[in-house]
This record gives C-alpha cells, sequence and structure tokens, in this order.
C-alpha cells in the first residue's frame, strides 16, 4: 500500500515537471523542472533499494550537472535569446511520431498485462530483506567484476574535463 | 610690509627670464615673484627642473575685480632638496587662458579644475577641463567677487519650484 | 517493489518527452536538458530490472551512465559557451556553419 | 475500522519516531538558529569591549523572537523585472537542503530521523549540496548587477570547496569503512579514539573547507558588505532574506553536525573505553548544574526585576536537565537511557565548540580576495586533500598488511602529509613572489584620457 | 546605476563594465563617488566624481572676521578639528606678526598629537572594517574615547572643538590636564600591541594589503601626495622637522619611512606614527612652561594689508593656509590647501590592474575624509 502510493506521487512528478520542462520558454524555469524530475527519480531509485544510485544522482546529477546547467545558463545572457521563438518548425512532426511511437509500447505493455508472471517471464521480486546491503555490494561487484570499465569511465571523465576547459577558453 | 626682493634666486630667474619677471617681493618673510602668464609653462618647467622646486605644494587664485588683470593665478612650490618655499603669481585678464602645468606637477590636474570651477579661468592643454566640486550644468562661478550668493539659489527656486524665492 | 509494468511505462513516458524536447527545442541547452533526462530514464529501467534479480549489475552500468551523461554535459557546455561568444546566439538553427 | 484508516495507524506505529524526530527539527532548528545568531552578536560584543543586544529580555535574550516577528511584518519587496517563481523558490531551497540534510544527522544514539540509510553521511553532504541552487538562482532571479556577480562568486567558491571538504571526509571514512552515521560512531568507539587524533589533517582541511562552504568567516566574499553590498541576498528583504539567514545558520550544524561525528566521536564521551575516566559520565549533568547555579548567582545582580525571574526560571530549567541527566546514572533500572541523553548531551556540546570555532573566526580574521579565496581552495586545500587520502590509506595498509603499530602508521603519514603541505605553501610564495615582481599591469596608452589621475 | 548597467554587453562580452561605487556606499567614507571602469574584475580606470559635501568654506570665509572663520575651519576635516584649528590660527598669527606664548604653544603641541592619535585610530577601525576584520574597529573607538574625554575636559566639545584662539589659547588647562594625558599615554603602549597582535602578522591582512595601491617615490612627489602617503613611499620628510611650527623643535622623535609604498607600508607608517605622537606627548607633559596663555591680541584684528602662506603636517598629510588681508577685519581670500583632496587624485594610478575589492583597500589606505576633499 504504501509502495503503490510513493511510486505514483514520485512518478507523477516526474512526468508532470518533464512535461513541463520541455515546454517552458524560459531556459532558466525548464532547468528547475529539469532538478525536480531528476529528484523524482532519485525518489524511485530509493524505493527500489538502490540507495547509492539515489545518493549518486543527487550528488553527480542534481548537485553537479544541473549546477553547471544553470550556470552557463547565467553566463550566457538568454534575454537575447528569449525572444527568438523557442519551437522549431517540425514540431507537429515530432509529435506524430512520439504518439505513434507511445502507442505501439503501450498496446504491447497492456496487452501483456494478464499473462501469469507480468508477462515476461520474470521470476518474483526478490524479498527486501534478502537483499545485500547496497552500497557494499555494489562496491564489491564495481571493483572486481567492473574493474576496466571503471578504469575507462575514469579516462573519459579526464578527456571530457580537459575538453571543456579548452573549449571554454578565452582565446586570449 | 611688502619689500622689494633681490636675493640670488630672483637674480637667477631675471637673468634667465628677464622681463617676463615682473616683480620679486618679500612680504612677511615669504618670497614671491609675479610673472607673466605667457612664459608660465617655461618659467614651471626650469623651477622644477633647475630650481628642483618638485612639489607643486598649492595652486589656485584671487579675484581683484577692480584691477585691470582682475585674476591672480597663485602656485606655491616647495623644493624638497632646499627646503625652501616660492610663491609665483600670474596676473590675468578676464577671459585670458593659462597654459596648464599638467604635464610638470600631474597634481595640478584637479588643482586648476577646481580653479576653473571656482574663478572660470581656463587652461588650455589640461586633459578633462570641467567642474570638480560644482555639478556639471552650475551658472556662475562662485568665488569671484561679483558673485551673489543668492543668485543661484534665486535662479533654481524659480526654475523649480515655479515661485519667486523670498530671500 | 510494484510489479515492473509500471516501471517500465514510466520510463518510456521520460524517454519520449526527452524525445519531444531533443527534436522540437531550438535552444541547444534545453536540447541538452532533454538528452539528459533520456539517460536518466534508461537508468529507471535498469535499476527496477536489477531491483528484479536481485543482481547490483544494473546499478553498476546506470553509475556509469551517470558518469557519461556527466562527461557528455561537461563537453556540450564547453562547445556551447565557445560557440556563443563568437555569434552571439544559442538556437540550433543559426549553427549552420562548418567553418566560419 | 476501514482499511484506509488501520493503514494509517500501521504506518503510524511503525515511524512514530522518525515523525516526531522530523517534526522536531523543523520546529526547532529556527529557533535554535535564532539564537545561535543572538548568541554569536553577544560574542562578537564581548570580544569588542561592547555588550551586545541587551534591550529585549533580560540581557536580550528574546532578540531572536524580536527579529523573527520584525522580518515577518517587514514588508517584502519584489524587484520588478524579478522572475516571480524562481525568485520566490531560490529561498526555500536553500532552507529545505539545509533541514532534510538534518534528516540523516543522529543526534545521539536514539535521536535520528533516518534510521538506517546505509549511505548516511553521503545523504548528508549530498542533499546539503543542493543549497547552491537556493544562492543561484536566488541571484539570478533578482536581477540586479550586484546580486548576479555574488551569486556567480559563491557558486564557484561552494564547488571548489566541496571538493575538498569531499577529499577531507573520505579519508575520514578510511578509517570507518562505511557511510552508515551509527556505524561510524561505532567504530570510533572500537578503536577507542577520535578519528582526528588519527588523521588531523584532513579534520583541518574539512574545518577549512566548511568554513567556506557555509559562506562565513575569511571566505564570506558573496554578501562581502563593502564591494558587493549584499551579493545575491541585495534584493531580498522580509522573511524570504530570513529563509536565506536561517538557512546559513541550519547548514553551520549540518556542517558541525558531520564534522563531529565523523572526526570527534559523535556521541562517545572523551577517553569513551577508559575505565578508570569513568568519572566524566558525571560531567554533563555537573556541567548544567554549574550553569544553573550561575544563573541563581546573577539572578540577585539584574537591575530590573523581570529580570531576576526569568534569570531564576533559567535556573530552574538547568537544574530540570541536570536531574535528567544525573537520575538514570544514579537510579539502576533507567540504566539504559544513560547512553542516549548523555550522547546527545556530548554531541551538541561538540557541535556547539565547533560553531564557536566559526564564530571566534569570524571576529579576528580579515576577509580574503576573490582569487586569493579560490587559490587556496585549488592549489593548497585540494592537492593537500588528496594526498592526505593517499597517506591514510597508505597508513591503514600498513597497519593491517604490515602490522604495524597504528599510531606510528599514522604518526607518519600525518608528518608526509605536513611536508607536502610545506612544499606547496612554499611552492605558492614562489608563484606569488613572481607574480608580484613582474611589472605592474604595463601603462596602456588609454586614448581617451578622461581617466588621467 | 541604470544607465551605466546597460552599456555593459554580457559578462562573457569582451567590452569594459563600468560600475558604479557610492556615492552611498559603505566604504567610500563619506559620499564619494567612484565610476570603475572594470575589464572583468581588473579595474581599468577610475574616475572619482566628488563636490557632493561642498559647503563654500572659502565663499563663506570672505564674509566673516578671522575670528568668526575658526570654528569652519574644524568642520572641514571633521576628524582631526584640532590639527585644523593649529593651522589657521597660526597662520593668522603669521599674518599679524604675533607670536604664541610657549605655554600655548606646548599645550597646542599636546592637544594636536592627540588628535592625531584619534585620526589613525578611526582610520585603523575603518580600514580593517573594509578589509574584513571586525574587531580593531572597536578597539580604536574604545581609546579615542578616552582622548575625546581629554577634549572635553579641556574645551568643552569632542570633535569640533574650535580649542584654540588666533594668539593663544581661550582656556587654561584644567588641572588634571597633565594626569589624563599621562595615564592615557601610559595605557595606549599596551593598546597599540592589541592591534599589531590582531593585524600585523596576519597572513590574511597580508596578502590583502601586501603589494596593493603601490605608489613609487617620484609618483608620490609628482601627484603631490602628502603625508604618511608620502612617506611610505620612502620619502624622509616630515614638516614638523623640516619647518618646525608651535613647539615641535623641543622634542625629538623619529620619522617613520615605509620602503616600497604599498598598503602594507602606510599601514606600518601610520601605527609608528601613533607611538611616536604618543612619545611627543609623554615629554611634552613634563614640563609645561608657566606663563600666559594669551599673546598681545587685540579684540579686533586688522592685520596690515599682505598675503602669507603656512602650512603644517595634519594626520592626512600638508594642511596649508593661503590667507590674503586687505587691511579690513575680513580676511580678502582664505585658501585651505586639503591633503585629502590631493592625496584622491593618487586613487586612478594605484588602483589600475587591481581588483574591486583591493579599490575598497585603497580608499581605505588613503585615509580621505570627505568634508575636506569637497570644502
Amino acid at each position: 500500500m504504501l509502495d503503490k502510493v510513493i511510486f505514483f506521487f514520485f512518478a507523477g512528478v516526474a512526468i508532470l515537471s518533464a512535461g513541463l520542462m520541455v515546454t517552458r520558454r524560459n531556459a532558466i524555469h525548464s532547468a528547475v523542472f529539469l532538478i525536480t524530475t531528476l529528484l523524482a527519480t532519485a525518489g524511485i531509485f530509493l524505493q527500489l533499494r538502490a540507495e547509492f544510485i539515489f545518493i549518486a544522482q543527487i550528488i553527480l546529477y542534481v548537485g553537479g550537472i544541473m549546477v553547471l546547467f544553470v550556470f552557463v545558463i547565467m553566463l550566457v545572457r538568454l534575454d537575447v535569446a528569449l525572444h527568438q521563438i523557442q519551437f522549431s518548425r517540425q514540431k507537429w512532426v515530432a509529435l506524430l511520431v512520439t504518439l505513434a511511437l507511445a502507442a505501439e509500447v503501450g498496446v504491447m505493455l497492456w496487452s501483456s498485462r494478464n499473462v501469469p508472471g507480468q508477462g515476461f517471464l520474470l521470476p518474483n521480486a526478490v524479498p527486501a530483506g534478502k537483499l545485500p546491503p547496497n552500497t557494499e555490494a555494489l562496491a564489491g561487484r564495481l571493483f572486481d567484476a567492473y574493474l576496466l570499465p571503471f578504469e575507462i569511465a575514469s579516462v573519459l571523465l579526464l578527456v571530457a574535463m580537459v575538453g571543456a576547459v579548452v573549449m571554454a577558453k578565452k582565446r586570449t | 610690509m611688502q619689500i622689494p626682493l633681490d636675493n640670488d634666486l630672483t637674480k637667477r630667474y631675471r637673468e634667465q627670464f628677464g622681463a617676463a619677471i615682473l616683480d620679486a617681493v618679500e612680504d612677511r618673510k615669504q618670497a614671491y615673484l609675479v610673472i607673466a602668464a605667457a612664459q608660465l609653462a617655461e618659467i614651471a618647467g626650469y623651477s622644477r627642473d633647475v630650481e628642483k622646486f618638485d612639489l607643486l605644494e598649492d595652486y589656485t587664485a584671487v579675484d581683484w575685480p577692480r584691477r585691470e588683470k582682475r585674476f591672480d593665478l597663485v602656485a606655491i612650490l616647495y623644493s624638497f632638496p632646499h627646503n625652501l618655499r616660492l610663491r609665483l603669481k600670474i596676473p590675468l585678464a578676464d577671459g585670458e587662458t593659462a597654459s596648464s602645468l599638467v604635464e610638470i606637477w600631474p597634481t595640478a590636474n584637479w588643482l586648476e579644475r577646481e580653479i576653473f570651477d571656482m574663478f572660470g579661468i581656463s587652461f588650455s592643454g589640461h586633459p578633462d577641463m570641467k567642474r570638480i566640486l560644482l555639478p556639471e550644468e552650475w551658472q556662475g562661478h562662485p568665488l569671484r567677487k561679483d558673485y551673489d550668493i543668492l543668485q543661484q539659489d534665486t535662479a533654481w527656486v524659480r526654475e523649480n519650484l515655479g515661485i519667486e524665492s523670498g530671500q | 517493489m510494484m510489479p515492473i509494468g509500471y516501471y517500465l511505462f514510466l520510463s518510456m513516458a521520460l524517454f519520449l518527452i526527452g524525445a519531444i524536447g531533443v527534436i522540437t527545442r531550438r535552444n541547444v541547452i534545453v536540447v541538452l536538458m532533454s538528452i539528459e533526462l533520456i539517460l536518466n530514464a534508461v537508468n529507471i529501467n535498469l535499476v527496477a530490472f536489477s531491483r528484479i534479480f536481485g543482481d547490483v549489475a544494473g546499478q553498476v552500468f546506470a553509475l556509469f551512465i551517470i558518469a557519461d551523461a556527466a562527461a557528455e554535459a561537461v563537453v556540450g557546455l564547453g562547445i556551447i559557451i565557445a560557440f556563443f561568444r563568437n555569434r552571439e546566439t544559442v538556437l540550433e538553427d543559426e549553427m549552420d556553419l562548418l567553418k566560419w | 475500522m476501514n482499511p484506509t484508516l488501520h493503514a494509517v495507524l500501521v504506518f503510524l506505529e511503525t515511524w512514530w519516531v522518525e515523525l516526531v524526530s522530523g517534526v522536531v527539527i523543523v520546529a526547532v532548528v529556527p529557533l535554535v538558529a535564532g539564537y545561535i545568531v543572538l548568541v554569536e552578536r553577544k560574542l562578537m560584543a564581548d570580544m569588542q569591549a561592547r555588550l551586545g543586544p541587551m534591550r529585549v529580555g533580560p540581557h536580550g535574550l528574546l532578540q531572536p523572537i524580536a527579529d523573527a516577528v520584525k522580518l515577518l511584518i517587514k514588508e517584502d519587496i519584489i524587484p520588478d523585472n524579478a522572475d516571480k517563481m524562481v525568485f520566490w523558490m531560490a529561498p526555500v531551497v536553500s532552507m529545505t537542503a539545509a533541514l532534510t540534510s538534518m534528516g540523516a544527522i543522529a543526534f545521539g544514539p536514539a535521536f535520528q530521523v533516518a534510521r538506517d540509510i546505509n549511505v548516511g553521511l553521503l545523504f548528508v553532504i549530498g542533499v546539503s549540496s543542493l543549497g547552491i541552487f537556493g544562492i543561484v538562482l536566488g541571484g539570478w532571479a533578482s536581477n540586479s548587477h550586484y546580486s548576479i556577480m555574488g551569486a556567480l562568486r559563491s557558486t564557484a567558491q561552494l564547488v571548489s570547496y566541496e571538493t575538498a571538504a569531499g577529499l577531507a571526509l573520505i579519508s575520514g571514512l578510511l578509517l570507518a569503512g562505511t557511510l552508515k552515521i551509527r556505524a561510524i560512531v561505532d567504530a570510533q568507539q572500537h578503536f577507542g579514539v577520535w578519528f582526528v587524533f588519527l588523521a588531523p589533517v584532513a579534520f583541518f582541511i574539512y574545518v577549512v573547507a566548511s568554513i567556506a562552504e557555509t559562506n562565513r568567516a575569511p571566505f564570506d566574499l558573496p554578501e562581502a558588505e563593502s564591494e558587493l553590498v549584499a551579493g545575491y541576498m541585495t534584493e531580498y528583504s522580509g522573511f524570504r532574506w530570513a529563509l536565506y539567514f536561517l538557512g546559513e545558520y541550519a547548514n553551520m550544524i549540518v556542517v558541525g553536525a558531520v564534522a563531529t561525528t565523523l572526526f570527534l566521536g559523535g556521541w562517545l564521551r572523551p577517553f569513551p573505553n577508559v575505565r578508570w575516566m569513568n568519572w566524566l559520565d558525571a560531567l554533563p549533568a555537573l556541567f548544567t548544574a554549574a550553569v544553573g547555579a550561575y544563573c541563581v548567582y546573577r539572578a540577585g545582580k539584574q537591575p530590573v526585576r523581570v529580570q531576576t525571574w526569568f534569570m531564576w526560571g533559567v535556573a530552574l530549567a538547568c537544574f530540570v536537565v541536570a536531574l535528567i541527566l544525573a537520575v538514570p546514572l544514579l537510579v539502576a533500572p533507567l540504566k539504559f537511557l544513560v547512553p542516549g541523553l548523555h550522547g546527545a548531551f556530548w554531541f551538541l556540546l561538540k557541535i556547539s565548540a565547533y560553531i564557536y570555532l566559526f564564530m571566534w573566526l569570524r571576529f579576528t580574521l580579515p576577509r580574503y580576495r576573490f582569487d586569493q579565496l579560490m587559490h587556496l581552495g585549488w592549489y593548497i586545500l585540494i592537492p593537500l586533500a588528496i594526498v592526505n587520502v593517499l597517506a591514510v590509506g597508505v597508513a591503514m595498509i600498513l597497519e593491517m598488511e604490515y602490522g604495524w603499530n597504528r599510531w606510528l602508521a599514522m604518526l607518519l603519514t600525518t608528518v608526509i602529509t605536513l611536508a607536502t603541505a610545506l612544499f606547496l605553501l612554499r611552492l605558492n610564495d614562489k608563484r606569488a613572489a613572481a607574480a608580484s615582481s613582474a611589472a605592474p599591469p604595463p601603462e596602456e596608452p588609454s586614448t581617451e584620457d578622461s581617466y588621467a589621475g | 546605476m541604470q544607465d551605466d548597467a546597460a552599456q555593459n554587453q554580457t559578462l562573457l562580452g569582451a567590452d569594459e563594465l563600468v560600475l558604479n561605487m557610492g556615492p552611498q556606499h559603505p566604504s567610500t567614507h563619506g559620499v564619494l563617488r567612484v565610476k570603475l571602469k572594470l575589464d572583468g574584475e581588473r579595474v581599468r580606470g577610475t574616475e572619482c566624481v566628488i563636490g557632493y559635501l561642498h559647503r563654500g568654506v572659502e565663499k563663506i570665509a570672505e564674509n566673516r572676521s578671522y575670528q568668526q572663520f575658526a570654528p569652519y575651519v574644524d568642520r572641514m576635516d571633521y576628524v582631526a578639528a584640532v590639527s585644523n584649528g593649529l593651522g589657521y590660527c597660526e597662520a593668522v598669527e603669521k599674518l599679524l606678526n604675533v607670536e604664541a606664548p610657549p605655554r600655548a604653544k606646548v599645550i597646542r603641541t599636546i592637544m594636536t598629537e592627540l588628535q592625531r592619535i584619534a585620526s589613525h585610530l578611526v582610520w585603523l577601525g575603518t580600514h580593517a572594517l573594509d578589509i574584513g576584520a571586525l574587531t580593531p574597529l572597536f578597539y580604536c573607538l574604545r581609546e579615542r574615547e578616552e582622548i575625546l574625554k581629554i577634549f572635553e575636559k579641556y574645551c568643552g566639545a569632542r570633535l569640533t572643538t574650535h580649542a584654540f584662539r588666533i594668539g593663544g589659547l581661550q582656556y587654561e588647562a584644567y588641572d588634571s590636564f597633565e594626569k589624563d594625558v599621562e595615564r592615557f599615554c601610559k595605557d595606549f603602549e599596551r593598546r597599540i600591541q592589541e592591534y599589531v597582535d590582531l593585524l600585523t602578522g596576519n597572513s590574511i591582512w597580508i596578502g590583502r594589503t601586501r603589494n596593493v595601491g603601490v605608489l613609487s617615490a617620484e609618483d608620490c612627489i609628482a601627484l603631490g601626495a602628502s603625508g604618511p602617503v608620502l612617506r611610505a613611499s620612502g620619502v624622509k620628510w616630515d614638516l614638523r622637522k623640516a619647518q618646525p611650527y608651535a613647539a615641535y623643535d623641543q622634542y625629538n622623535f623619529q620619522i617613520p619611512v615605509g620602503t616600497n609604498g604599498d598598503t602594507y607600508d602606510r599601514y606600518m607608517v601610520r601605527m609608528e606614527e601613533m607611538r611616536q605622537s604618543r612619545l611627543i606627548c609623554l615629554q611634552a607633559i613634563e614640563n609645561i612652561p608657566a606663563g600666559p596663555i594669551l599673546g598681545k591680541v587685540g579684540k579686533v584684528l586688522k592685520p596690515p594689508a599682505g598675503e602669507i602662506y603656512h602650512s603644517i603636517e595634519a594626520p592626512k598629510g600638508i594642511l596649508g593656509y593661503y590667507i590674503v588681508s586687505d587691511g579690513t577685519t575680513q580676511p580678502y581670500r582664505v585658501r585651505i590647501r586639503p591633503p585629502s583632496f590631493i592625496n584622491l587624485q593618487a586613487l586612478d594610478k594605484m588602483a589600475r590592474g587591481h581588483l574591486v575589492a583591493d579599490v575598497v583597500a585603497i580608499i581605505g589606505t588613503l585615509d580621505i575624509v570627505l568634508g575636506e576633499v569637497d570644502r
């Protein structure tokens, strides 16, 4: 019962603010709504017992990337871009395509609804009690099975940092 | 109290500039030279470089309305090496411009702007010749003797408040 | 733990809204934000399935996606600043010259 | 009884402790923050040979309430072309970030809202870092030139010092081995010594970084009165401004709590495991009793009758608290209460000591310039923090693998870190000397000479 | 302010941003407006807009008698009123060829040196406050209070004292004058140590003041900067030694000199000056000569026609009086050489290339008082 309440609250907030994010004219407003979406999805991660991803989402996504976005929006004076039209001409084509996609996935989800095992022949979820403590398990898996991807990710971040600094440097 | 002065300083000035040195006087043991406005720049340069008066302590003016050459520019020089003070007085007629001393003593910049603000004497060669203390749109120059202290007030009151100032 | 269908539906919805954002918006910054939204939608799926199987691999992958999203946002914004400094605009349509 | 009512009862039955603690935090913290402001003003006055607020209530004790009422009824002005929604939201974000991060802090073994999040400490840091948005959006929304400059500066400062604080905490967490707040304090109990003695440099870096993170003392540049008038808070007035202010002080409590939990042994009394130091258990009760006695002594001297009554009231409150702390010690059946109550006392004592340090620095040190501040952050603090993390790691391995004595390993690594610190400082001085000896910026021949001196 | 903000394009844009500091600004020591031409944070140029406090003192002087004008002089540099009064009284005495009696000269010296300490204390407090140190201000005000008590006991006023008269003094030194001054000087030694502990060794203070607002000796002399600003740039010159007035020739004291003329050197020079003033006071109260306190000056002063220029070493710099008399009881022209006005001119050369926060420190170190700048 509690799960249902929490899930529908967070899902509702996420979808609503995502929709608002896309339609706002002012970039700062859309940034603020994106932050609410990210926080709502973080809530869903918490509900899925994924604490580390929950906190990683808050620190990295909201505390890191979104601060960057807001910083750039403030630096790039937007009153210049504001009164230019925000939506491109092929708006209706895009809506049409996404509606078709939505209908297709919806029908597939809906038709499989009453097949036993939620339609995907999946085992029932592991009861919450037997889940290993999240951070320790994640750390264990990350640093033995996925050590190489971890190193590659760090190299990727380094490349991104150097690239950004070179890109944004004032041509003096 | 004013006795003509004739010491080696004035001799050097006279032999250097001759007629430009109109008068050399000592008043209450303080010497001052009256010089012609034309040679102001050279005399000032000479005083700083040769006579070592490296500090222009003060630069102001005095208004003598009844005299034909109405204003007296007064430059007070001080020499650090000799610990000596000298005053240069430059008589100027109304409307006549003096050559600016900003190149010789940069401190003259604001001092000349204040003289212009208060007396209306403008200086040729000054980088930024405009009023310094009073607002730009101020009419008249307060420190002139003929500047009535109420004149500005009545004009302003009539213009802004639309009534006659009762003073 | 809700049945998996709900999570799939939620992530699909977010993905579609992100796609609409990418396609319809002319302001590059909002396009970048929509891409972040899409990556986030993918994360929901990963974590949901990781929760069902009780295996942490999904969450590790989600962590890598967050790292990648960060790298992508940093470089994207770098380009935008460099571009804005020269052309005074952030609208996609005006970014049509390969060399200016 | 219909199912929803039943469900609500079940919900309340399992979560009542968390709910009560949550309500206490949201209600008590603004009051406590108000009184911290009063203590700060009184302390500043005392250090500056003056009296501080004396007018409202005896010795100014009702000053925070007066401030709150004033701020409530003050007209709050919204600048004309300000961004209404974001302008309203910014202070709220900054305040909620500070309060939610308090949810995970354990004020004593008993009082904790989010009971066992296993990312405890990370939650506190993550949520309190959301406070940046409050400042950035506040600066942006008020649309005045000064506040945008203030907002940009404080964002840069917060982001760079958060990195340093994070690294300092990592070296503390290495020792603790876990993120759960209760487990960290238990680890310190198990070690028998506070982590501040094992990783002193980490503690020092965290103190400096946390001062910068809460925009205080030598780093309070964003609202440096002299240049930017009030930084991002310029356009705010009335209760909105109070929200920002309370957010800053709540943030100070959060930062103090994190430092206490990780480095100063949370709710452990000094020398937790030493048997013959057990008399320290009596200290909390004696301390509050002493404060009560002092109030009684001062009560007689109050000029106004109301103030004497008030002092008697304060003295009574102190004695009651002292009683609560002392009784469980003596009465056997109440023994189980001792860790909870005394833990809370020690925790609050350490936080107040930490905040006293903040205030002390604010009264004595002048303010850094912005480039010096960023220079200190990036060139000295962050490299030092990284080296410290490596050093603590090496110390841990030396101790575990090679069986070195723990103290020896820690001493060795601290010495290494301090050596790198000196090297960094010398490098910095050389660089600064080189920069300043280069001729002052060349006099470019500006064409319009209107600025000629 | 709005028109300036409109000029600047974007924070990223290259062209300059004109930031307006003042006239209502917490750290401009009065009504001074400085228009800063900024390139990002760097100051490219400054333009001072002054005159908000202009009261036309020199015009008033032409309609007042010599004695009536004396109180106006205190209102110019209201932080160091006693030295203004001393300058004016000595100038008029020179005009009258009258000499103040020795007892008056010694008391005048003591009062002027006390006023110098008080003026430097106000400077130190506000300068430290601008750079962020909150505490020194209250320590300085506490000491200054002692000095103001002495002034109040002597002449009834604390700030604009009008303590001296042309020809000598109006009031005899009250009986515990020597004791008060001695108690203050004894106590002041320990107090200065408190400021030194708070600021001199403080690395943040050194960081904020070392190499900020550097002014070389040649620039100082060229720009006419005088007083502590000149001495901090390495010129060992003090009017009290070069052309002694009042009773300064009877006491020995050193002239503090700085080396590279930055804000830190000016701070050290002014601190040392406070110590020297304290020594002068101690030497002076040992033997205040007995005798009359007012010279042979009649009720109505009619100085013979002529002009004189007399300058003294005020706390801010050289304070000069050029008085022209035409034989009547009212001066024909009184010109006051304001040290703050001329020192402020050096702000533009000192502030170039620095950050906005430094401009605040530089205005503080120039120790300007707007009453004197605008007159």
